[in-house]
């Protein structure tokens, strides 16, 4: 399946959602609310089942949290980035996908941690990396620690 | 059974005149006393000796097999290795674990070391060279090499750690397991022999070793043997019990300085004991190597003092299992009882019948 | 019967496997010139490196006690961890005020060794060293001064 | 769990126990016993509400089949494996905030230090991201350079990895047997890059410095020299019964749990995931050469084995290839001094030792990164650890954690 036949599909199948091409990449984005439902859609649609989740990665964009969805078919070798952008900084969420593809658990426990973005339904969200008493965010472009980080 | 084998450096005269003098100057119960003494402090000293003999050996075969020199600085050839080992292990600091079980986490180490201490006893260095010949020498040794089980058992358990009491669990399951596979490994030659007393199982090796004269049971009893020995001393492939890369140090992880001493040098000493024993009932013991009717060789071969041979004998045993524990993997707790209980023990029942048969019909020489 | 003859099978086939694997132990275990092993120390003499090696970071000298660099400072830019810092003064040579450097100060306890500088030198006046030794008591002793004491900036530079 | 929202140090303070240990030694009442194993128990995670038969053991931060400082928290009952909790951070670096820093250039040199292992590969995908992003045509002698390097980078760590295999089952003889071959690429290596381990050769547009003169005949030599090991390496482990014993189908994962898990590389493979990003999104000079996807259908320990071992045949097979027909020309193409990215994102996928490796740039046109990350193969390997090791015993534990090859620089980043 070719770019434009992707971008067919999704038209035709797929709702809320903004389709934006890329040089690598198609590039889809979409509001929290609807994310768990799109990606379901996309895993389980015989047209698209992009089963392989890629990469997974947290993002501070233009003063909004969100998070990069990379998703693969490999059934048909076509690719797809899905972002998603929770709606405020404070209270970042998202919907978890472990349900979905459980070999991301230990990538939203990452993002949770460095962008402190709650994701909603996910069986063990506590910090991956970072020790338990940790304060802030270290990711996020806002995050500022004298003692840790040295400046040049 | 052909009459007694005396070898040509027989030691008896020796030993006798030695017994008469201590009577001579003193009263007979006091130089029984004495001479129980200065050979309790003799195999003390082999103890000490072979000890720090094999563990220098292990290494420097160790590193033969893994295409390296092994210890190489401390003397020549590193042949001092072992004793810089030993100040060093003196010299550490004995840790005391707060929640461990003192006393039975103090005397773990004194029962293994002692277990392996009396089974020396009974082996038979040379002709009439050992301490005391029961006549059920093999089975006195048989019990007493088991007893070491009970201080890793201990040691594991009083350490309180999770990894301790895994690793002493494992060995518990895998000795009284593999007591089987070598009683009745050693039981197919004796049913030949007739008789567990050690010199008489010597003797009756003096026109061939059991190994060649048993036909296929023996040799099938001795392979055995030797899986079941490398089991019994909780050596590579079914070092279990220490499973470095699973268990960090298994049953003896708590354990530092002259404590863990004694365990590593028990370890060494079991493997001395279960090659001994091969060597004794196998291969001759202190008996000279004899072809047939070849004159001029034989006696060649008696120029040889039988403690020379019965040493060399054991170095072979063991060169044999370290060759085991550095080539083989380590095998998984369940597949170590399979391979006793389905394969082991079937083979040696069946290899047992076979030898009776073999006696029944005088076939064996 | 059939089981037997497997059990049978299983037993000498894992047998065979298993006098496999001592046989190639066995082997090296009596070719003896087999032997990987180095004698690091004693060894020095016939140790033989790489001549690309990445061991340090050395300013090059050459007879006259003149070594390439002009202070330009793009190697202290190049650098991801900060482990060069230059000392420039400068001099009047030739009735022109120019740059000299004083210390090129290259912190060894920082380096990578990612040989950014060295590619990113437009005179060519670093280079890697071969030297691995660096082991040291203190760390004061790792911070090295690269060009050597009354050193002059070769003529042969075209600035 | 409810213990995992309090912190270390409150626990400490709550209970006091290490003041009291570092302080003086007292008389140690039965009551302060019972509290220090308590304490210990809740500092290994142990959940008093679970039943009695089960218990926790932490392997790690330094255990010696951990390989580095991988933490894992494994529920126990018996010998039996009931669940396992990874914990990680230990030698966490912030690596990719440090980009954030620091120019493309400099970045390549934190590469390395992922998976130190296939640190030349590690480079090779920032390099082929930043070049995406630049847009520019590298040489084609770069490609084949870089090409033949990563695959040498990739024997030699599966070369560790099969020397270490074998010292985790208790084989530690093969782990010098493993070392001494993978001691003769490290110096084809080090002779052309100047390093051992942490190579930096790569930079956007090239490579640091053109290749040795005997780089060819190097290679030659070595890959002559190592297909005749090959069979040894069988013999020794491959073919022998215990190995067979403690790996053949333990620790079975599926293709589909492969996917979903993210499980990649030779360990991906061995479940018949076709996961080679060499194959499937073919770069540098991967598509010169003719090579096959290594795939396994079992999917158990001993075919993700048997899976590198084909991999570094495989790769042998691919250098062969390339390695006369290295094409002349510059080793780098015309770069800017400044290299600044065009704003978007770019992404580069590689096929690393241990699997899928991708670099994701998000540039606002500076010259240093907005936004980088790496996805860590190891990091979705070790996610899928858990669900391989349930109900097996502790040492299978030990042996399926082998086969996965984890590398903790790379999971910790």
């Amino acid at each position: 399946m070719n770019k434009e036949q992707l971008i067919e599909q999704l038209n035709a199948r797929i709702q809320n959602i903004e389709i934006t091409e890329a040089k690598q990449i198609l590039e889809i984005s979409t509001a929290p609310n609807h994310l768990f439902n799109i990606v379901n859609t996309l895993k389980t649609d015989a047209a698209f089942s992009f089963d392989y989740l890629f990469n997974l990665m947290g993002v501070d964009v233009d003063d909004k949290l969100g998070v990069y969805y990379y998703f693969e078919s490999t059934a048909h070798n076509h690719q797809l980035l899905v972002k998603c952008f929770g709606i405020s900084r404070d209270k970042a969420a998202l919907p978890s996908l472990v349900s979905l593809y459980p070999g991301v658990e230990l990538l939203e426990r990452e993002v949770f941690e460095f962008y402190g973005i709650n994701f909603e339904g996910h069986p063990d969200l506590r910090n991956l990396f970072l020790p338990d008493d940790w304060n802030g965010f270290p990711m996020r472009k806002d995050y500022y620690d004298p003692i840790n980080i040295v400046e040049r | 059974m052909n009459e007694k084998y005396i070898p040509r450096y027989d030691m008896t005269g020796v030993i006798q005149s030695i017994h008469e003098y201590f009577l001579s100057v003193m009263p007979a119960g006091l130089a029984y006393v004495t001479e129980l003494v200065l050979i309790g402090i003799l195999f003390l000293l082999f103890y000490a000796v072979v000890g720090l003999i094999l563990v220098l050996a292990e290494r420097k075969v160790a590193a033969f097999f893994q295409l390296r020199l092994g210890p190489y600085r401390v003397g020549p050839w590193g042949v001092f290795q072992t004793i810089a080992d030993f100040i060093k292990l003196l010299l550490k600091e004995i840790l005391e674990i707060k929640a461990a079980d003192k006393f039975l986490f103090n005397l773990a180490p004194f029962i293994v070391i002692i277990a392996s201490f009396m089974a020396i006893a009974a082996i038979p260095f040379g002709y009439s060279l050992h301490a005391i010949d029961f006549d059920m020498g093999l089975f006195y040794v048989l019990a007493v090499t088991s007893v070491g089980v009970l201080g890793v058992l201990l040691a594991g358990w009083s350490s309180n750690n999770k990894y301790s009491l895994i690793g002493a669990m494992r060995s518990g399951a895998q000795i009284v397991s593999y007591e089987l596979s070598i009683g009745l490994s050693l039981m197919t030659i004796v049913v030949m022999i007739g008789s567990l007393q050690l010199s008489t199982i010597v003797q009756s090796q003096a026109d061939g070793w059991w190994i060649f004269k048993g036909h296929i049971p023996a040799v099938i009893a001795f392979v055995i043997f030797l899986i079941a020995s490398t089991a019994e001393t909780n050596r590579g492939p079914f070092d279990l019990a220490e499973a470095e890369s699973e268990l960090t140090a298994g049953f003896h992880t708590e354990y530092s300085g002259i404590k863990f001493a004694f365990f590593f040098l028990a370890e060494y000493m079991n493997m001395f004991i279960a090659a001994s024993i091969a060597a004794t009932v196998f291969l001759g013991g202190w008996m000279p190597l004899h072809i047939g009717n070849l004159e001029w060789f034989n006696n060649i071969m008696d120029y040889i003092p039988a403690f020379v041979w019965y040493i060399g004998k054991t170095a072979f045993v063991i060169w044999i299992l370290m060759w085991f524990k550095w080539t083989f993997p380590r095998l998984r707790i369940d597949q170590l009882l399979t391979l006793e209980w389905k394969y082991l023990l079937p083979i040696n029942l069946i290899n047992l019948v076979l030898a009776a048969f073999i006696v029944l019909m005088g076939w064996h020489f | 019967m059939n089981s037997i003859t497997n059990y049978i099978k299983t037993v000498g086939k894992a047998l065979k496997s298993l006098a496999t694997g001592m046989g190639v132990t066995g082997y090296y275990f009596t070719h003896r010139s087999t032997a990987i092993t180095e004698q690091y120390p004693e060894n020095r003499a016939t140790l033989k490196l790489a001549e690309r090696f990445k061991g340090e970071i050395v300013m090059p000298h050459n007879e006259k006690n003149e070594h390439r660099c002009t202070g330009c400072g793009i190697c202290e830019t190049a650098c991801p961890n900060g482990s060069i810092e230059i000392i420039s003064n400068f001099e009047v040579i030739d009735g022109k005020r120019k740059k000299v450097i004083d210390k090129h100060i290259y912190h060894l306890s920082m380096c990578t060794l990612c040989g950014l500088c060295v590619d990113a030198c437009p005179s060519d006046a670093l280079d890697f060293g071969g030297d691995f030794e660096h082991a040291a008591f203190n760390r004061i002793s790792l911070t090295k001064i690269l060009n050597k004491e009354g050193s002059k900036l070769t003529k042969d530079i075209k600035e | 769990m409810a213990h995992h929202n309090q912190s270390p140090s409150e626990m400490v303070k709550k209970l006091g126990w290490l003041h009291k240990v570092l302080a003086e030694e007292s008389d140690t009442t039965e009551k302060e016993m019972t509290d220090f194993v308590k304490q210990q128990e809740i500092i290994s995670g142990r959940d008093p509400e679970i039943s009695e038969e089960e218990y926790f053991i932490n392997m790690g931060p330094q255990h010696p089949s951990t390989h580095g400082v991988l933490r894992l928290m494994v529920s126990l009952k018996g010998e039996i494996v009931q669940n396992i909790k990874p914990h990680v951070g230990y030698v966490h670096r912030g690596i990719e905030k440090m980009t954030e820093k620091m120019t493309y250039k400099q970045i390549i040199h934190l590469t390395d230090r992922l998976d130190y292992l296939s640190s030349t590969i590690n480079n090779h995908a920032v390099c082929l991201a930043v070049e995406n992003g630049l847009e520019v045509e590298i040489p084609e002698r770069v490609k084949y350079v870089r090409t033949i390097i990563d695959e040498l980078i990739r024997i030699a760590s599966h070369q560790l990895w099969w020397g270490v295999m074998g010292m985790d089952l208790g084989a530690l003889t093969a782990y010098f047997y493993g070392f001494r071959d993978r001691e003769k690429v490290i110096d084809v290596l080090e002779k052309n890059t100047g390093a051992r381990l942490l190579h930096s050769y790569y930079t956007p547009g090239g490579l640091m410095r053109d290749i040795h003169a005997d780089f060819q005949k190097d290679i030659k030599e070595y890959i002559k020299y190592q297909r005749n090991l090959m069979n040894e390496y069988d013999d020794l482990l491959s073919n022998n019964v215990i190995f067979r014993e403690r790996t053949e189908g333990l620790g079975i994962m599926t293709r589909e749990e492969a996917i979903a898990y993210g499980v990649t590389g030779p360990s991906g493979r061995a479940s018949n995931f076709a996961c080679d990003v060499r194959k499937q999104h073919p770069y540098a000079a991967y598509d010169k050469a003719d090579f096959k996807q290594i795939l396994y259908t079992g999917g158990d320990s001993f075919h993700r084995y048997k899976a590198r071992l084909d991999e570094i045949k495989e790769s042998m097979n691919i250098i062969e290839q390339l390695v006369d027909n290295i094409p002349e020309g510059s080793y780098t193409a015309k770069m800017k001094a400044v290299l600044k990215l065009p704003e978007g994102t770019y992404f580069q996928r590689v096929e690393a030792a241990r699997g899928e490796l991708g670099v994701y740039v998000i540039s606002k046109g500076d010259k240093v990164p907005y936004r980088m990350k790496f996805r860590s193969p190891n990091l979705s390997n070790l996610g899928a650890l858990d669900k391989l090791t349930r109900n097996y015993k502790i040492a299978d534990l030990v042996a399926i954690m082998s086969s996965l090859d984890l590398v903790i620089p790379d999971i910790d980043r």
